[in-house]
């Protein structure tokens, strides 16, 4: 399995998760400029954490006219797996990736802390490595992680089994307590937790491998069933 | 030339915190007549063009793409010329 | 603001250089050092450039006194930041710096400029930024402008930090009356590089081109230094003009082309320092003095926001988010190429030249022709008087609490802002962000991971100025104190240190017995410690109608862990477990 | 009942990042006829009451104290009976 991270202008987690990706869960990371145009020749894409374009609009907002989006669309489309973390996250809504928007935590500030979640969905794509209804440790890092959606959209995905992850103890307002969702075609995640920073037991610990090694795992068993 | 002034509020339905907020800080201050708080942003486009329908189009799309969010959010304007 | 401009002549009559705390001796002096009457801007520049905060006129004898220097420092006091060895080929540069006037007046964007500021001195030595950490201090909470400020301040760093993407990993935070109209915004940054990377802010070789890079000159924070130089009363309380906004995406972007630079393109680099105080002035003079050239720069070459601009203004103005890179002649396109990949506009505004005159030129007309020490080293230092203040002599009794119920009392004292969690504060940080941080705010000492080595830093703010003003010189010495222990309980051997000197007016002789006694036992610390001072920043004049703040030294204290093994937190680990009791 | 629809901007001289971005953002997306972009934030209040200057007197210090920083904004507002 091969890498893209993308960097915006103003992504600042971009090479942290090339360091988690690449020395920690042995899956080659590249950084892409988000001036770039082409995605070809990785397995999964992934949209960092920061404030892209300085977030000063609503965050995401700015970083979805990019060039490399145009080929992140494509990528999704075609069935690649695209990650978006925290304003990645963001970005993919204001992309019309995921459905809903990420609105102002209800406290108004910013958060840093560890949040535990429950893994409710190990039938996807990010999460296989994880077993049903475990509860995981992962920080969180934003100011704007509120999860909205229009209630028909909300059933919608509830229906459809898209919420993975959710907050045990709501820290934002977020609705239905969700901390990360995927399409319907399950090949797109959104999660405003950070896994890339708990991959090491020096940094407190590893429950945030589990959405790499799920990813590594899901793209091996592919090409095994493609050459086979 | 066009001015646009641009009003972009969140839909009923959506709960705003920040203008609860302040309507909270406003009761705290002793403006309890304050009923009601509606908190947006605005903005003000200045545009070359001379054709005003082309110049109405373009405000529109780049309200409907950039500047709000329509999931949650509405958006109106007002165009003169200038 | 003056918007007319005055004569040579009429200056030397109406004296508005007064309004800039420049004084008619100091005017004078400043006419004999360049041989002319002055024209109004070069008096602007000198009143920006001999404030204290440019100077140190006021402190520099007591700053000659810190112990500066053992085996393991890089980089001394003088630069935009100290550094120091830590093994491995690698040095840590940081230093402190304080921004309490313009945060009293608007501390959202107060606070987030300060941010901006320190971070820039950091990237400019070449270093990557790795942690920021802050020393705050405000009047009780009783007070709803105190918690507004509390709030706003704090957002202010939160907004910065979070944005550019450096971790704020440790501060501290106490609450006294002393400081109601005087809070105190210490930030300190600290930044990690190879050794033989280091960059200096000086502008050598003649021919060589000045590049500015980065935000716009606009009209905001004009002359801030001889602002931040002044004290508050209640008639000024809306003195409003030096407010600032910080741009950390700009910051962002200059940290990753800047550093693209240094690490690159060492062999073209001549010299890179950023715009803080006293703006493009005082950026370009130094590094003009620093390596004893001249400069010439065309002021309408510099990028400006606002139209009509005077030269006054824009060598002024301390709009932030700015750089000043020494390139060499012919490799101007290069760097500029870089800059245009980050979408940052890089310009020519200048060059070094042969002389050692500072000389600027403005729609065609020189506007500024002077020694350039007549900026730098001329500038005048003051030997001031020193009174010790009559209270030392004259302390009040010990006070014996007397504790009948020791649950009320204890929960009491957890009551106490200044004692009680502050996590609802750093909370609001992200202190995560780079993934180096392995012992989070709430503890002694921040713990970073330094990646690609098995070593990792420790780094802790401290003051104590309620001793100070107790016992000045003991005071001193507990401020360092306390710094290393608080690294040494997170494992590490203490180093060296940064300080802020937050103090009231220094031609106060009490005042000064405060700062240079408290200065001598800050020194007489570092000796014991082997910690030598690195960097620092002098803040005065915190005064409101005429009563100053306690004497508030802080130490920013950096160490090294050699053993990513060994680092210790305070948290009791397991039942049966001993616990000692260390010391007299 | 009076509704005040007030707004509030940076000063001329105050640098403001977020128009700026968006400003720069437009361009990019081929909106190169946008010469100016103001953003600026809009509040409606409504307000319980009867004497309209006593109303007026009442937004303005809202404003002055609460909606606006008048270290850097400007604020103006409509008041209209409702
Ligand atoms: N303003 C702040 N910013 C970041 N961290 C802070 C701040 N204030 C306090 N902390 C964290 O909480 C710990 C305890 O804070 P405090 O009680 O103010 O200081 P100390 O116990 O060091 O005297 C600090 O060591 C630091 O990790």
């Amino acid at each position: 399995m091969r890498a893209a991270v993308i960097t915006f202008p103003g992504s600042n987690c971009d090479t942290d998760l090339q360091w988690a990706l690449q020395q920690i869960c042995g899956i080659p990371a590249d950084l892409i400029p988000a001036s770039q145009d082409s995605l070809a020749g990785y397995d999964a894409v992934f949209l960092p954490g920061g404030f892209s374009y300085g977030d000063y609009l609503r965050s995401g907002a700015i970083a979805r006219f990019s060039p490399i989006m145009g080929a992140v669309k494509q990528f999704a489309a075609a069935g690649g797996y695209v990650i978006g973390i925290c304003n990645g996250f963001q970005i993919l809504t204001e992309a019309g990736l995921l459905p809903g928007a990420l609105q102002w935590n209800t406290s108004l500030h910013f958060i840093c802390a560890p949040a535990t979640l429950t893994v409710v969905n190990t039938a996807t794509a990010f999460s296989n490595q994880y077993t049903e209804n475990q509860a995981i440790t992962l920080p969180i890092a934003h100011g704007e992680g509120n999860y909205y959606a229009d209630p028909v959209t909300l059933a919608d995905l509830e229906a459809h089994h898209q919420v993975v992850f959710r907050y045990r103890e709501n820290p934002n307002g977020s609705l239905n307590d969700i901390a990360g969702i995927t399409n319907r075609a399950g090949n797109v995640l959104g999660m405003m937790p950070h896994p890339e920073r708990r991959v090491e037991a020096l940094l407190g610990g590893t429950d945030g491998q589990g959405v790499f090694n799920s990813l590594a795992h899901t793209v091996k068993e592919a090409a095994v069933h493609v050459a086979g | 030339m066009y001015k646009a002034k641009i009003y972009v509020n969140y839909k009923p339905s959506v709960l705003d915190p920040k203008a609860e907020a302040i309507k909270t800080a406003l009761t705290r201050m002793d403006h309890q007549n304050v009923q009601d708080v509606l908190y947006g942003k605005y903005f003000e486009l200045t545009l070359d063009g001379t054709d005003e329908a082309a110049v109405r189009d373009q405000v529109e799309s780049i309200c409907d793409q950039l500047l709000a969010n329509v999931n949650m959010e509405t958006y109106r304007f007002d165009l003169e010329a200038v | 603001m003056l918007q007319v401009e005055l004569s040579p002549e009429e200056i030397r009559t109406a004296k508005p250089y007064r309004q800039w705390d420049m004084t008619d001796a100091e005017y004078a002096r400043f006419t004999d050092l360049i041989g002319h009457l002055p024209t109004f801007t070069e008096v602007g520049l000198a009143s920006g450039m001999w404030s204290e905060h440019c100077a140190y006129k006021y402190s520099k004898p007591v700053l000659r006194r810190f112990w500066t220097k053992n085996e393991n420092v890089v980089m001394g006091p003088g630069e935009g930041a100290g550094a120091i060895r830590i093994g491995d080929g690698k040095v840590v540069v940081f230093k402190a710096e304080s921004h309490n006037h313009p945060s009293a007046v608007e501390p959202y964007e107060g606070a987030a400029t300060g941010v901006g500021g320190i971070i820039r001195d950091i990237f400019s030595m070449g270093a990557k930024p790795i942690a920021v950490l802050d020393s705050l201090r405000f009047g009780e909470l009783d007070n709803p402008r105190t918690r507004q400020l509390l709030d706003q301040i704090v957002a202010g760093i939160a907004g910065y930090g979070n944005a550019i993407g450096i971790p704020t990993v440790g501060g501290e935070t106490a609450f006294d009356p002393t400081y109601a109209r005087n809070p105190l915004v210490n930030a300190m940054c600290v930044g990690i590089m190879d050794e033989d990377q280091l960059q200096k802010g000086r502008a050598a070789g003649v021919g060589n081109a000045i590049l500015y890079v980065g935000a716009k000159t606009g009209r905001d924070g004009i002359n801030g230094a001889s602002f931040a130089s002044g004290t508050f009363s209640d008639s000024e309380a809306a003195d409003r003009s030096a407010v600032q906004v910080g741009d950390p995406f700009m910051e962002k972007l200059l940290v990753d082309a800047c550093l693209e630079v240094t690490n690159d393109h060492q062999d073209i680099l001549v010299g890179m320092q950023d715009m803080g105080a006293a703006g493009l002035v005082s950026s370009s003079v130094e590094m003009a003095g620093k390596a004893d050239s001249g400069m010439q720069l065309d002021l309408d070459l510099v990028p400006q926001r606002e139209p009509g601009m005077t030269p006054f203004e824009i060598m002024l103005s301390e709009s932030q988010e700015r750089m000043l890179l020494c390139v060499a002649a012919g490799h101007e396109d290069e760097i500029s190429a870089i800059f245009a990949r980050y979408g940052l506009d890089a310009v020519v505004i200048g060059r070094v030249t042969a002389s050692h005159q500072y000389i600027l030129t403005h729609h065609g007309e020189t506007v500024c022709d002077i020694p350039v020490s007549s900026l730098t080293s001329d500038a005048p230092v003051y030997q001031q008087e020193s009174r010790r203040p009559a209270r030392l002599d004259s302390p009040a009794a010990p006070w014996q609490p007397a504790i009948t119920d020791p649950t009320a009392a204890w929960l009491t004292l957890m009551n106490q802002p200044t004692i009680a969690s502050k996590a609802s504060l750093y909370g609001r940080y992200d202190a995560q962000v780079q993934t180096n941080t392995v012992v989070l705010p709430g503890s002694d000492a921040a713990v970073l991971r330094i990646k690609g080595t098995q070593r990792a830093i420790a780094v802790t703010t401290d003051s104590a100025g309620r001793f100070v003003y107790l016992d000045p010189a003991i005071g001193g010495q507990r401020t360092v104190a306390e710094a290393a222990a608080n690294l040494v309980a997170s494992g590490a051997a203490p180093l060296g240190i940064t300080d802020c000197l937050n103090y009231g007016d220094p031609t106060k002789p009490e005042i000064f017995y405060e700062l240079a006694t408290s200065a001598a036992g800050i020194t007489a610390a570092t000796k014991v410690f082997n910690t030598p001072v690195i960097s620092g920043n002098v803040s005065l004049y915190n005064e409101t109608n005429g009563t100053a703040i306690y004497p508030t030294p802080m130490v920013g204290m950096v160490g090294v862990i050699d053993d990513l093994t060994t680092i210790t937190t305070p948290a009791f680990k397991q039942p049966d477990d001993l616990v000692y009791l260390v010391g007299e």
